[in-house]
């Protein structure tokens, strides 16, 4: 069955509510309009206004009610509208989210889901195509997962739904449309699986989210260029799946990071920094990165530039010593 | 807006017996909105008497008003179209706020100071930017199109609530330079939710700073009805609060609009700080073109309120009082078909836009680090052009 | 609390004779607080007539009230002897606010929840909590030293006004699954500046959640005066713009503080939602031991609240009525010492603490990046121990 | 002349309401009071309530007031009381502060210095310690400096209040009451320019702000086990300034980042990963890392377990493969 990611994530919020009278959807229209990318479509119509309802538009006091509702036992799934306007909550989930449970010492958890659609290529005017992964995966005491795959996308927002701790949920927009072959539900790995979406012998791309489809069209592209190349899509970048990304890169020897999010200071620096650290010994050449610029997100008829696209993979895997020149201070 | 009746059985009335007119109480009720909204102008545009002694404006004020009304609903109407053509990335459209989007506007001198919101294209052009640079956001050429220092109107604001706390910077700014010049926030009622209204209504209390928060209280925010939004008695009653002289207005009537703004304008002017305008209105259209508004509202509903227009009313009023004929009115129709007509002829051409402004004005200079990456574009595209 | 005296001169006036109850200037000023404090006791402990109708707390309650107060004072000064010492990282004493202390605590059920500030330790005492655990935080053992779901009773909030939003939403939550529970959240004058408390009070009143906000305005935020704070007639006016009934009370009058805190407590339970309280207090101490008060206040200003002393008002008052006399006062403060030897005793003793103890909690199972880094700082304490 | 940082940072406040009437000085008690830390001691009673003045207690709003004030031809510089408190500020900080110029193509500039007191090592109870300079560093329009020296505090405040673009200026709570003989004005190095604070030859220590004296510590320490150890300070995170560090790798052939903050996706994870994109072929050795733990600020009583200390750099040194006996699937 062909099934968008919209759909599994529209049906792991219906099939929770079914089986867990404790989760609550709620957030900016996620009512009556069914959200803006109708992710929540006919969940109020289904389950009733108590089950799903509209917040005042207000970010910060969505993410505090949500604390305040699951101390009372719920399991809240709120959704903040865009990745840039998730900011507005940013002292209550990093102050009080991520730490709730550690403060009181395990006498409060706070099994709460933040549902954020994140990153671009959808054409957004400013404001509406942040990559923001990086703030949560800083922040000790968050889950932060992205699923690449639909039937990710409904397994894992089960699982996070599940999860007795905070999770941050971020759903790649450009993605929503995306059909697989999936009929639902569907269970996937845990988290803290990473898993190789094909299978390569000459160098790893190593990925999550957005840029998981990217580097598998530039694995494919490679082919002509007579390179192998696997692919790892990490799934869930904390907790953060070490033996299936060392596994791959240790077989490899080469490794390239692949992420839409500007790169300084990003999820991809973690993951380059790790690679290296683990596989040193392995490793034929640097761990080079692919990345957004560190810039403002562009304009809509300028993301292209911006985001990292088969291209851009396929010259940095040609920068990967090959012929063993080492490399000059001109690199990145 | 709501009211609510169902409140609480704690001893309220004889509360009242107790109200011999404190300091704080007379100070409250100086700040307190009328209890009914300002308007000059009924429904079918006859004046009424309606309007808690506000001076009611200029007619040229007013007729020029309905001009720059006539034009930028056409202005408006032709963004749509263009939308639908593809040559618009998103559009909000104002259609059915133009009293508020010009009302606003005229009540400005060219050295204040304001702040629009995504729907205020027509406020913009309003002031005399260009509309092809007012639509540059939108179209997606890139962010601000326009001058914002030199036109004195920050780039339209997204992140919702956000500007009105820089309304009241740059209004107190303007006044330690020893200037008069006030600063207008745009803000919609769903945004007054947001925490940063709130410490932009009391930085500019304490601060004594002229910004003018206009609420254009169009009864939703995207999907979400008022009385989702809030159970305040009206959003003209948050102003208190904060010790902000609030009011509400129609704000379907072009008069009432400008009559408050123009006051609330002399206020901030004179050194007696902040001002709070909820003005009722409606939009016509959806939240922008992707938004489907049949989800959320009865098409009555829609219906009610076109026959609250506010072009009509005012074209109505000005043709009692003598400042508007079939003549004049034929002229301002040609003059917004032309604007019409040079706008859809001008976003034809497509603009060629370079790559590598990208990395222009991240930082005045660009550090080593971005000067690399702009290295690495500047070799792709030329990789690309051979 | 500050009057505005010198506001603009926009037709206000006019605007009254406008005036005939519009259902939103009904609704308001059904909101409003009353014209002046709530009050019951005089500054000398003699009763007055300025309740507004609200009842008066039975006799027993404020004897018990007086008992904790006398007790949690004793514990305060303890607490900062303590810190002298060296025993408390830091303490931020309640000396001189324990009517609010002990008034907003003695009006809950048990399953009622609470929100304190760092300022909370006697509310937290109070409520019952071992006083050890309570001072877990501030001796620096870990963060919340007692259990926070057993006793309903949040952490020590920092981040200010935060909490106030886990109030609306906790008392909604309990609200939705039947329960007749109320949350109280405790917020300085100072944070209710800040955006959260805005939100708080908007998502309390949209969902009419039963949460109590009770505002202790001792009249600085550490050094920052109230006047430069807001210049609302008084915080009691910030409820208004929220649909939210609201009330001003003398805060170091134990009676009124108890008389609203139940008001409140009740309209919450009978399903009328939220309910924000201003006391009028002061801080006899400095805003923590780290801060030198005599910075930013005058002695003289100290020495008039010192004459306003909640204890020995409610004191007074009692004895009058004949629910207090020496034998019952002695009795009360001889408890207040033998609570603040058995503390003083208990903190001698340092708790031995496992750092790896850091590693717990983080998530309810350790990811195996943090059981990584959990081992690595076994394995450093183990070759210490060598 | 023994002076203070605290000292220095007043001093350079004072210069710059001398040099440049545009600059104003607000924030939370940084008034009467001269700030909890008493860094603006003085400047209200010296330049008068228009040059330094307290605001109400609103991080957005101090932010956002300060943009408005911007936009009206004012240089301010303002003080978020501690580190966790600046979470409030974030959507003003990431939406507006780090891309106003970009978005109106330069006709708006924002030259505002953000000075925040930060990090551990005092004592203080949560939220009062966060090392939270990766969500700035990572944020694309910010300018992001940490001073680990006395000189450096005064002369780099100065080059941010000058500068034409927002600056996130870090203030090492630990190091407000460190030494060193300097007389005031200083100047150092600009913007851009890490410094080698020591000369060694087997192995870099890349660190800031609060790690730098840790680093410096270390160095001294490992002189006994026989190590020569290069310390660089990179003063501004960004700009970043790799020739220096990769001059200092590709002589030393080791390097060790040493950071505070928790190290997933943090700042270190950077510096890792550029050393060995850039030195790969002169490393003898993974670039490892040193930095808290990926856990919620610990109480008073636990922060030095918590922290990099002497002893665990040594470890970390001790672990670079002197025997070139590659890295097993155990490290880190
Ligand atoms: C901080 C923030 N949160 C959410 C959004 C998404 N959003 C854009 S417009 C809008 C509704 C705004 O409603 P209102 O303030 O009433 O203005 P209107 O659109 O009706 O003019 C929402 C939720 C945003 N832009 N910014
Ligand atoms: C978000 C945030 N900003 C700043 C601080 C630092 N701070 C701690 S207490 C305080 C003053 C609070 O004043 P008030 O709300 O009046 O409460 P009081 O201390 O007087 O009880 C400040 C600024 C903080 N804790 N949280
Ligand atoms: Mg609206
Ligand atoms: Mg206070």
């Amino acid at each position: 069955m062909s099934t968008t990611m919209a759909q599994a994530i529209n049906t792991a919020l219906r099939d929770a509510l079914k089986d867990d009278d404790r989760v609550v959807v709620f957030g900016e229209d996620v009512g009556t309009l069914g959200g803006v990318f109708r992710i929540t479509d006919g969940l109020t119509r289904d389950f009733g206004e108590d089950r799903c309802f509209d917040t005042p538009l207000a970010e910060s006091g969505i993410m505090g009610f949500a604390i305040g509702m699951a101390m009372a036992g719920f399991r809240p799934v709120v959704e903040l509208q865009f990745d840039a306007f998730a900011y507005p909550a940013f002292e209550q989930i990093l102050s009080h989210v991520a730490k709730l449970r550690n403060r009181t010492r395990g006498a409060l958890s706070l099994p709460i889901v933040i549902r954020v659609p994140f990153a671009g290529g959808i054409g957004g005017v400013e404001h509406h195509c942040d990559s923001s992964e990086a703030y949560y995966a800083h922040t000790p005491g968050l889950k932060v997962v992205t699923p690449a795959t639909v039937a990710d996308a409904y397994s894992l927002l089960r699982e996070a739904i599940n999860d007795p701790d905070p999770v941050v949920f971020l759903e790649p927009k450009k993605l929503y449309w995306s059909k697989d072959e999936v009929s639902l539900p569907a269970q996937t790995a845990p988290f803290g699986k990473a898993e190789v979406r094909r299978e390569g012998t000459d160098v790893t791309l190593l990925s999550y989210g957005p840029s998981v489809p990217v580097a598998l069209a530039a694995a494919e592209a490679a082919v002509e260029d007579g390179w192998s190349v696997e692919v790892v899509d990490l799934r869930t970048i904390n907790p953060y799946d070490d033996a299936t990304v060392d596994a791959s890169v240790r077989k490899t020897g080469r490794c390239v990071v692949v992420t839409e999010a500007s790169g300084f200071a990003g999820v991809g620096a973690e993951m380059a920094a790790r690679v290296q650290e683990r596989c040193f010994h392995s490793l034929a050449a640097p761990v080079l990165r692919v990345a957004g610029y560190d810039i403002p997100y562009p304009p809509p008829k300028l993301e292209h530039h911006h985001l990292p696209g088969v291209d851009r993979v396929l010259d940095t895997i040609a920068r990967l010593q090959w012929d063993d020149v080492p490399m000059g201070s001109g690199a990145s | 807006m709501t009211t609510t009746s169902t409140r609480g059985k704690t001893p309220r009335a004889t509360a009242k017996a107790t109200r011999t007119s404190s300091p704080e109480a007379k100070a409250a009720s100086a700040l307190l909105p009328a209890e009914r909204p300002i308007r000059f102008l009924d429904e079918h545009g006859a004046r009424v008497d309606e309007h808690s002694g506000y001076a009611e404006p200029p007619v040229e004020l007013l007729a020029e008003a309905y001009r720059k009304m006539v034009v930028g609903r056409r202005f408006d109407q032709q963004c749509t179209a263009l939308t639908k053509q593809g040559r618009l990335a998103v559009y909000p459209s104002s259609h059915g706020q133009e009293a508020c989007q010009v009302g606003g506007v005229l009540a400005l001198r060219a050295d204040d100071w304001m702040f629009p919101t995504y729907r205020e294209s027509v406020a913009i052009t309003t002031r005399g930017v260009d509309p092809v640079e007012t639509l540059t956001l939108l179209r997606g050429d890139w962010h601000c199109g326009y001058d914002a220092a030199a036109w004195r109107t920050a780039p339209q604001c997204t992140p919702l609530a956000t500007q009105t706390i820089h309304a009241a910077g740059v209004a107190y700014g303007e006044k330690r330079k020893g200037n008069d010049s006030v600063a207008l926030a745009f803000i919609g009622d769903g945004a007054t939710s947001e925490g940063d209204f709130h410490e932009a209504m009391n930085f500019a209390a304490v601060f004594r700073a002229p910004a003018i928060f206009l609420v254009q209280n169009n009864g939703y925010a995207i999907s979400v009805p008022l009385d989702k939004q809030t159970q305040a008695p009206a959003l003209a009653y948050k102003g208190v609060g904060y010790g902000v002289r609030s009011e509400r207005v129609d704000g379907n009537d072009p008069v009432a609009v400008l009559a408050v703004m123009l006051a609330a304008v002399e206020h901030g002017r004179a050194g007696h700080g902040p001002f709070l305008i909820e003005a009722h209105t409606y939009r016509m259209d959806a939240h922008t073109n992707a938004d489907d508004a049949t989800r959320y509202r009865e098409p009555s509903e829609v219906d009610d309120w076109r026959s609250k227009d506010p072009i009509a009313r005012l074209g109505a009023y000005l043709r009692a009082a003598g400042a508007l004929d079939d003549a004049r009115d034929a002229e301002i129709k040609a003059e917004a078909e032309a604007y019409a007509a040079s706008l859809r002829e001008r976003m034809n051409a497509d603009p060629v836009l370079n790559p590598l402004d990208l990395f222009e004005h991240v930082y005045a200079t660009p550090t080593p680090q971005l000067a690399a990456q702009r290295a690495q574009l500047a070799a792709e595209l030329e990789a690309e052009n051979q």
